[in-house]
């Protein structure tokens, strides 16, 4: 086996010591499945393809995909992928969590990567590696880039659906907001479904109407609706995932960047080169990771430097973002 | 009755094979060998305890919501909103539960499945009533009290999620864990599949004797197949119809709790995804026959699972895995394959 | 509060979104008459949606984007006609099979026409103008029935037209009996499978438009499942107007404005769950005049 | 001899069967003259239907030819043989019940104002062609509101209106009160001097006398003889269908065999009641009546003048009674729903056969187990005893010798009249003391005929009171002990069938005219 935690000697935090190259497996016989709880198709999983695609061509890994659409899958998937002696068990959202917790001391030879997860310093699972982004940086500063763009002072924020990594969301957008502007006022709509991109326009051009004038869409599919309505109304949106700016480039002001591919690559290349260690990770600023892509054509230089100053106060651990928010 | 096994097993198998030729179209683009792939799919249904027990774990919601739409439709009702009962059933039984304390593992179980059968009756408690005694539609009246459903179960569930499941990234709404004594042990500590397996095939049975041996279940079948007919013989036809609407989403609410009771240990929303129209499905598929109902369950159990294996172990993405249970069940109804077959046979006797 | 709700702007959403339903329900309610309870609308929804995309993006022409979308939704319903009619399944469980189908099989496509997973959406694609009316435009309120694209005029124009063919021409005669007594045509000497063809080619022609409005007409775009369950509302509003075209028109119209205040009521403090509760919940209330019906039906 | 217009040569049909296929038409030959009237008689099941289907293309033979006019022809579906001019009246009515009677006459053959349905042509066509044929209609009104014979009429106009020269009536008087046929044959009269042929199926010895040029004769798939009617009699007929001498008339029962009616029980009474009126015009107006023990009480009358409801009334499937009471054995049924009524032991024949009478789709043992179903000792409080009714049925198929090869076929695989054994079987059976039988005979051959009836005197004779509603007078008279005759949903009068000018008597009645 390639597991470097293998039986309880390593401890949380240890470092491990990494491997020689000598028992290191053909990259070719090294089995890593990628868990995903939708079919792969929002742009946050388009860029874990790509991160799947790195593997492969840098490093001649090559990850097998696991659709896990009903939730009655997470744990017999993971499961199988288990009995099929996988060396890597990477999943997306913590969702799979409590089967990873299960699991992990039942197949103590199988190295477990979670993205989305959050156990801080208590993780006494050796074989179970945490990874976490910090998804309210992005979007503070995508708060903070409304309302700097506003003129209405009504921006809106437009979720697909109310649960805790959306409204994550929300609360950094909106601590951004009252950063610059407490006066600022904050819509919020909930679209209450993912994929119905004809449901997200008609509710941001509603939004529009009212007087918004920048939406933040956090609503995979139907956000697609968002940009839509924002072309048609001549108005602002915020795109979510990925830099979506090319979507719309006369409309998306900015972007809240997950880069959930270079989440994949890293943990799994460093899994494969027996760097593994069940130690939490966070991706944020301070992890050197870019939270927020700037469509540059649409912001003058005064929010953009603003914007620069209130990414180095973050870093510098002089702003407090909450993860959660009443405001629903 | 071994002649009914053996022509729904036929029609099974018939569709089945339809199914496996169109998707091995798809396979073939794909790059992969299509016999390889259905090898991996028979094995990823049966080959070893996690697949064997993963089947039966599908079987037992499938055989229960196919069970529960085939009470309606036996006596010619549709009852559409399965959906919302599966979810309302489960609700209830996560949350007694989660809540209701200090109770004996078995009588809180019962209690659990007792409340989430009475919610899912109570929920088509007014469809019934104004299907049976006034004659409303009781089609679209169900189907939008489903939708109407899930998402209450969505906004109540939300109401009792517990703030230390919200900090983190959870993509789902989920109430708190049911306590141990609430729980459906499981057969094989490790593996999903739990004592619910028992319920469904005690179900089955009280089905089967109803069915075929009870007055009820002979008036029931006479309703559905001919309502003036049975008012005419005696039958209190509104009764039937009342009651069996109620038994329907009765067993819906016990699908739900059995899944929530014995899988995943707590609300989840989501849970029972489309499980109402497999249900419903499942029901006709198995020509609302006791024993052809059970079967299709298992049938259903054992394809999706096995072909889940196959988009695992092969390069075969799960669109091909939806082609192929998409054709099989457009084809297992499909009573002019079957006869084309048999008068092929026949000819080919006769000759 | 209430203006923003009964808005024109409400209305005009309300119109949009009334679109897809609207045609969806007018071919189902021609597939009830004849005798076929149709919840295959979903399936073929989207697969006109699907390849309303695809003609719009290689042929650079909305128009060219509409016909594909139109032809690939009669193929669609002709092959659910030919399990129907001459194979004859059970048109529940077909309904059921070419909902899951399509959803799978444009899934699938994606990868190979597109080269994507999940959504297809390139600004490139063209989709269709809006039209405005000259003197309408100017009318208060009136203005909303202003600014639409073809494919909503053309859903009216299907109502008057439907409506027309079934109760007023010899075809509609033979559709509709069809669904009363199927007999009467064989016994004249007319062929019902060739009706009933016709009447599964009309179901694809409605529902490849409506699904060519969601890709196409509104935001050319195509996203995995995106007709959301509207096929299955179609369904409803057949049923709850018993397939009386104008009923069912009616019906279509009023869940689209339902859908429109609920979006409206957005942000104004009720839990989206029960704002989402609103169409369902509409339904339901229309049903419901249906007992006094029925009472006298029974009693009297 | 006058020159034949139609000519069937050996026609054969075959149906399929997976066990044993069934040889429906065995070389049937047949000939039509022109301007005659034709009758094809034969026992239930002959094949009187498949041929006459054949003739007009909906199936195809497998052997045999058809000779128009001494041309053959071969038709492949109902249109090549309207186009040559032949027109059928069907068993059952083919027509849409939501179209009006205009709509439905010129249904396929519609004339047109450009693109669209000429309404106004229709109703036109509709009024001229019922004028010139005297066979009235309303050509506005609704199918699904028009009597039977009304929509019988439409029917017969609608394949004149094709241009039909030959007319096929399948059992054309089987759901025709008598009256009703007597107008028929009018038009058949009227059809014939303006020169068409008719061929016309029927179980009713009397009509083929009374209207038929001459009659063809089938039994069990074969053409027996062909007979002209001026030298044959009904019961020369009756032993050529069935193969032995059938009493056709007499009646069977007789008042003397039971003691006076007031030292007798009574089982059912009715007094004094009114319905409300249904969509089709009907009405119970004060109807009091009182059945003994060991009667037969006949109820005559037209068709349609509420004996119907009456039926539905005591069975207690008429939900708008307002006002009276009805009693049986001296307990109030009045507004007791149908399976109150049913636990007491009322049987119930009912006279709408296809409607309520049998579940199609099931098999012989579970329609013959309705009732039975609920009763001891077939059944227990909550679970049917499988094998005593299997036994059950069994027997009834014995005794009521039910024609089928298994108790678990189709039921509507069985011909009419062994449809018809099969609710008498299992509603003589249910019965304890009262027995309501509505038109029991309708559309049985005379073999079957004879059978029920002989039942039905029976039963009486063991002291069941039955209740016999029929517009067939001859069934009345021969078998009822007493004869109320209803009109317009009134009792108009009682008549004792003894009588020798009984028939003239209730005749009037039935007509409206009060016996003085
Ligand atoms: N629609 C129904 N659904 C479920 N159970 C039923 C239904 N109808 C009747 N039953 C059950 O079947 C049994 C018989 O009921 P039913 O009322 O039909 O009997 P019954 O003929 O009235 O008997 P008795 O006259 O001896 O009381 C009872 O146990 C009843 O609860
Ligand atoms: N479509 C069919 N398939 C199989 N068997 C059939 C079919 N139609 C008729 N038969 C059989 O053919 C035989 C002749 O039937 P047909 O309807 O011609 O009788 P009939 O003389 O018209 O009887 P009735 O007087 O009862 O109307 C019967 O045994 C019947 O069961
Ligand atoms: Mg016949
Ligand atoms: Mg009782």
């Amino acid at each position: 086996g390639t597991g470097t935690t293998s039986g309880g000697s390593a401890s949380a935090g240890s470092g491990s010591a990494s491997q020689s190259g000598e028992n290191q497996k053909d990259p070719a016989d090294y089995k890593v499945a990628v868990l995903t709880i939708r079919k792969m198709t929002t742009p946050a999983d388009l860029n874990t393809l790509e991160g799947i695609e790195r593997l492969r061509d840098e490093m001649g890994i090559d990850c097998k995909i696991v659709e896990c659409v009903e939730i009655a899958e997470y744990k017999e998937q993971m499961q199988a992928v288990c009995e099929e002696n996988y060396d890597v068990v990477y999943f997306i959202y913590d969702n799979f969590l409590e089967a990873a917790k299960e699991l992990a001391p039942l197949y103590p030879e199988t190295l477990f990567i979670g993205l989305w997860i959050d156990l801080g310093e208590d993780n006494d699972i050796p074989n179970l590696k945490p990874l976490h982004f910090r998804s309210e940086q992005g979007a503070f500063m995508c708060g903070v880039a409304a309302a700097l763009k506003t003129e209405t002072d009504q921006v809106a924020f437009l979720g697909g659906g109310i649960n805790p990594g959306i409204v994550t969301f929300l609360a950094g957008y909106e601590a951004g907001i009252k950063y610059i502007n407490p006066d600022c006022e904050l819509v919020v709509s909930w679209a209450n479904t993912f994929d119905d991109p004809l449901k997200g326009k008609e509710l941001a051009s509603s939004l529009y109407s009212r007087g918004v004038d920048v939406i933040f869409q956090a609503a995979n599919q139907t956000g697609l609706g968002v940009f839509e309505a924002a072309k048609e109304a001549g108005k602002y949106a915020i795109g979510v995932d990925v830099d979506q700016s090319d979507l719309a480039p006369e409309n998306i002001i900015s972007s809240c960047l997950l880069d959930h591919g270079f989440a994949t690559y890293d943990s799994i290349s460093k899994a494969y080169n027996g760097e593994f260690t069940n130690e939490q990770v966070y991706y944020g600023l301070a992890e050197g990771i870019p939270v927020i892509a700037l469509n540059e054509d649409l912001l003058d230089e005064e929010t953009l430097t603003t914007i620069k100053e209130v990414e180095q106060k973050i870093i510098d651990g002089e702003i407090e973002i909450p993860k959660t928010t009443e405001t629903k | 009755m071994k002649n009914e096994l053996k022509q729904s097993i036929l029609r099974l198998l018939i569709a089945l094979l339809i199914g496996l030729l169109v998707s091995s179209v798809f396979i073939l683009f794909a790059g992969e060998n299509p016999l390889a792939a259905y090898a991996t799919m028979l094995k990823g249904a049966f080959m070893g305890q996690l697949k064997f027990m993963t089947t039966l774990r599908w079987t037992v919601p499938y055989m229960l919501a196919g069970i529960a739409s085939a009470v309606a439709v036996r006596a010619g009702l549709f009852n559409m909103g399965l959906e919302g009962c599966i979810y309302l059933g489960g609700l209830a039984a996560g949350l007694v539960g989660a809540y209701v304390d200090g109770l004996p593992p078995l009588l809180h179980v019962a209690a659990c499945l007792a409340a989430a059968m009475a919610v899912g009756m109570l929920w088509l408690l007014i469809p019934a009533f104004l299907k049976a005694y006034h004659g409303v539609n009781e089609v679209i009246m169900t189907w939008m009290l489903s939708y109407i459903a899930v998402l209450l179960c969505q906004f109540l569930a939300a109401k009792f999620q517990r703030s230390e499941d919200i900090t983190s990234a959870v993509q789902q709404v989920r109430t708190p864990e049911i306590l141990g004594s609430a729980a459906l042990p499981k057969i094989v500590e490790r593996y999903q599949l739990s004592v619910g397996i028992f319920i469904a095939i005690a179900v089955c049975i009280v089905y089967y004797f109803f069915a075929n041996r009870s007055r009820a279940g002979y008036e029931h079948k006479m309703v559905g197949l001919n309502s003036k007919f049975a008012e005419y013989g005696g039958v209190n036809v509104r009764r039937v119809q009342f009651c069996s609407l109620l038994a329907s989403g009765a067993i819906g609410g016990l699908t739900g709790a059995v899944e929530v009771l014995g899988v995943h240990g707590r609300y989840v929303h989501g849970f029972a995804l489309d499980m109402g129209a497999n249900g419903i499905m499942i029901s006709l598929m198995g020509r609302l026959n006791p024993v052809g109902v059970p079967l299709a369950g298992f049938f259903m159990g054992a394809v999706q699972n096995g072909a889940r294996a196959m988009a695992r172990e092969m390069d075969v993405s799960l669109d091909t895995v939806r082609i192929l249970i998409a054709v099989i069940v457009i084809c297992i109804t499909a009573e002019g394959l079957y006869e084309l077959l048999r008068i092929k046979k026949k000819n080919r006797e006769g000759d | 509060m209430l203006e923003i709700i009964f808005s024109e702007h409400t209305l005009m959403t309300g119109l949009s979104l009334a679109t897809p339903l609207l045609l969806c329900a007018l071919g189902g309610a021609v597939c009830s008459k004849a005798g076929n309870f149709n919840i295959a609308l979903e399936g073929f929804m989207l697969i006109g949606a699907f390849f309303g995309v695809v003609g719009s993006y290689y042929l650079h022409s909305a128009f060219a984007g509409v016909l594909t979308a139109v032809l690939a939704a009669v193929l669609a319903s002709l092959l659910y006609g030919l399990f129907l009619i001459q194979l004859k399944g059970h048109e529940v469980i077909l309904g059921f099979g070419f909902n899951m189908f399509a959803i799978a099989i444009t899934g699938w496509l994606l990868g190979p026409v597109f080269g994507g997973k999940g959504s297809f959406y390139d600004p490139a694609t063209p989709s269709l103008e809006k039209i405005n009316i000259p003197l309408l435009q100017d009318i208060p309120v009136l203005r909303t029935l202003s600014g639409h694209n073809i494919i909503v005029y053309l859903s009216w124009l299907a109502i008057a037209v439907l409506f027309i063919l079934l109760y007023k021409t010899a075809l509609g005669y033979k559709i509709r009996a069809l669904g009363e007594n199927p007999k009467a045509l064989s016994v004249n000497g007319l062929s019902t499978v060739k009706y009933r063809y016709l009447v599964e080619m009309i179901v694809g022609v409605a529902c490849g438009l409506a699904g060519a409005f969601l890709s196409i007409g509104n935001l050319s775009m195509f996203t995995e499942n995106m007709t959301a369950g509207r096929g299955f509302i179609a369904v409803a509003a057949v049923g709850f107007s018993n397939a009386y075209i104008p009923l069912t028109a009616l019906a279509s119209i009023l869940f689209g404005i339902a859908n429109a205040v609920a979006i409206q009521l957005q942000g104004v403090g009720m839990p989206t769950e029960f704002v989402d509760m609103i169409p369902y919940a509409m339904t339901i209330l229309m049903l419901l005049p249906a007992i006094r019906q029925n009472q006298k039906k029974a009693y009297n | 001899m006058s020159d034949v217009i139609l000519e069937l040569r050996g026609i054969t049909k075959i149906f399929p069967h997976p066990e044993k296929p069934v040889i429906a038409n065995d070389h049937v030959s047949l000939t039509l003259r022109k301007g005659e009237i034709h009758a094809l008689v034969g026992e239930n099941g002959t094949g009187k239907s498949t041929l006459m289907n054949i003739l007009y293309g909906i199936l195809q033979p497998e052997e045999g030819e058809i000779l128009l006019n001494g041309e053959r022809k071969t038709f492949k579906n109902p249109r090549d043989a309207i186009a040559e001019g032949i027109g059928m009246v069907h068993q059952h009515f083919m027509l849409i019940p939501s179209f009006t009677v205009a709509e439905n006459l010129v249904f396929a053959f519609e004339p047109k104002k450009g693109m669209f349905v000429d309404k106004k042509k229709a109703a036109e066509i509709a009024r001229e062609i019922s004028g010139r044929y005297k066979l009235h209609i309303d050509p506005d009104k609704k199918i699904s509101e028009c009597s039977l014979s009304m929509q019988q009429r439409v029917e017969i106009l609608k394949i004149l209106f094709h241009g039909a020269e030959i007319l096929i009536f399948d059992e054309p008087t089987a759901v025709l009160t008598p009256q009703e046929s007597e107008e028929l044959f009018k038009a058949f009269e009227e059809l014939k001097k303006a020169g068409k042929s008719i061929i016309f199926i029927t179980h009713k010895l009397r009509e083929v006398m009374h209207i038929a040029d001459r009659a063809t004769v089938m039994r069990k798939g074969r053409v027996v003889d062909t007979v002209e009617i001026s030298r044959s009699s009904m019961e020369d007929l009756a032993e050529k269908m069935v193969g032995r001498r059938i009493d056709v008339t007499t009646r069977k029962i007789a008042n003397s065999d039971f003691p006076p009616e007031k030292e007798r029980e009574s089982v059912l009474t009715l007094e004094h009641v009114s319905s409300g009126v249904t969509p089709s015009g009907e009405q119970l107006k004060d109807i009091s009546l009182k059945l003994c023990k060991g009667d037969i009480l006949g109820v005559a009358g037209v068709g349609g003048n509420g004996q119907g409801l009456l039926v539905e009334a005591v069975n207690g499937l008429l939900r708008n009674i307002k006002d009276g009471a009805i009693a049986y054995e001296g307990q109030d049924i009045t507004h007791s729903q149908a399976y109150n009524v049913r636990r007491l032991g009322i049987a119930h024949i009912t006279g709408e056969r296809y409607i309520r009478g049998v579940s199609a789709d099931s098999s012989i043992h579970e329609n013959m187990m309705m009732g039975p179903h609920r009763r001891s000792p077939w059944s227990g409080k909550v679970f049917l005893h499988v094998k005593k009714l299997r036994e059950l049925t069994g027997s009834l198929i014995r005794t009521f010798d039910i024609k089928t090869s298994s108790p678990d076929a189709c039921i509507m695989e069985l011909s009419g009249g062994n449809i018809q054994k099969c609710i008498l079987a299992r509603e003589i059976n249910l019965a304890h003391d009262l027995i309501v039988a509505e038109e029991p005979t309708r559309g049985v051959d005379i073999g079957s005929i004879e059978f029920i009836h002989q039942q039905l005197v029976d039963k009486a004779k063991a002291g069941y009171g039955v209740l016999l509603v029929s517009t067939d007078l001859d069934e009345v008279l021969s078998l009822s002990t007493r004869v109320v005759v209803m009109y317009e949903g009134e009792i108009m009068g009682e008549v004792n069938p003894e009588l020798p000018d009984a028939r003239s008597r209730i005749g009037r009645l039935m007509a409206g005219v009060q016996a003085s």
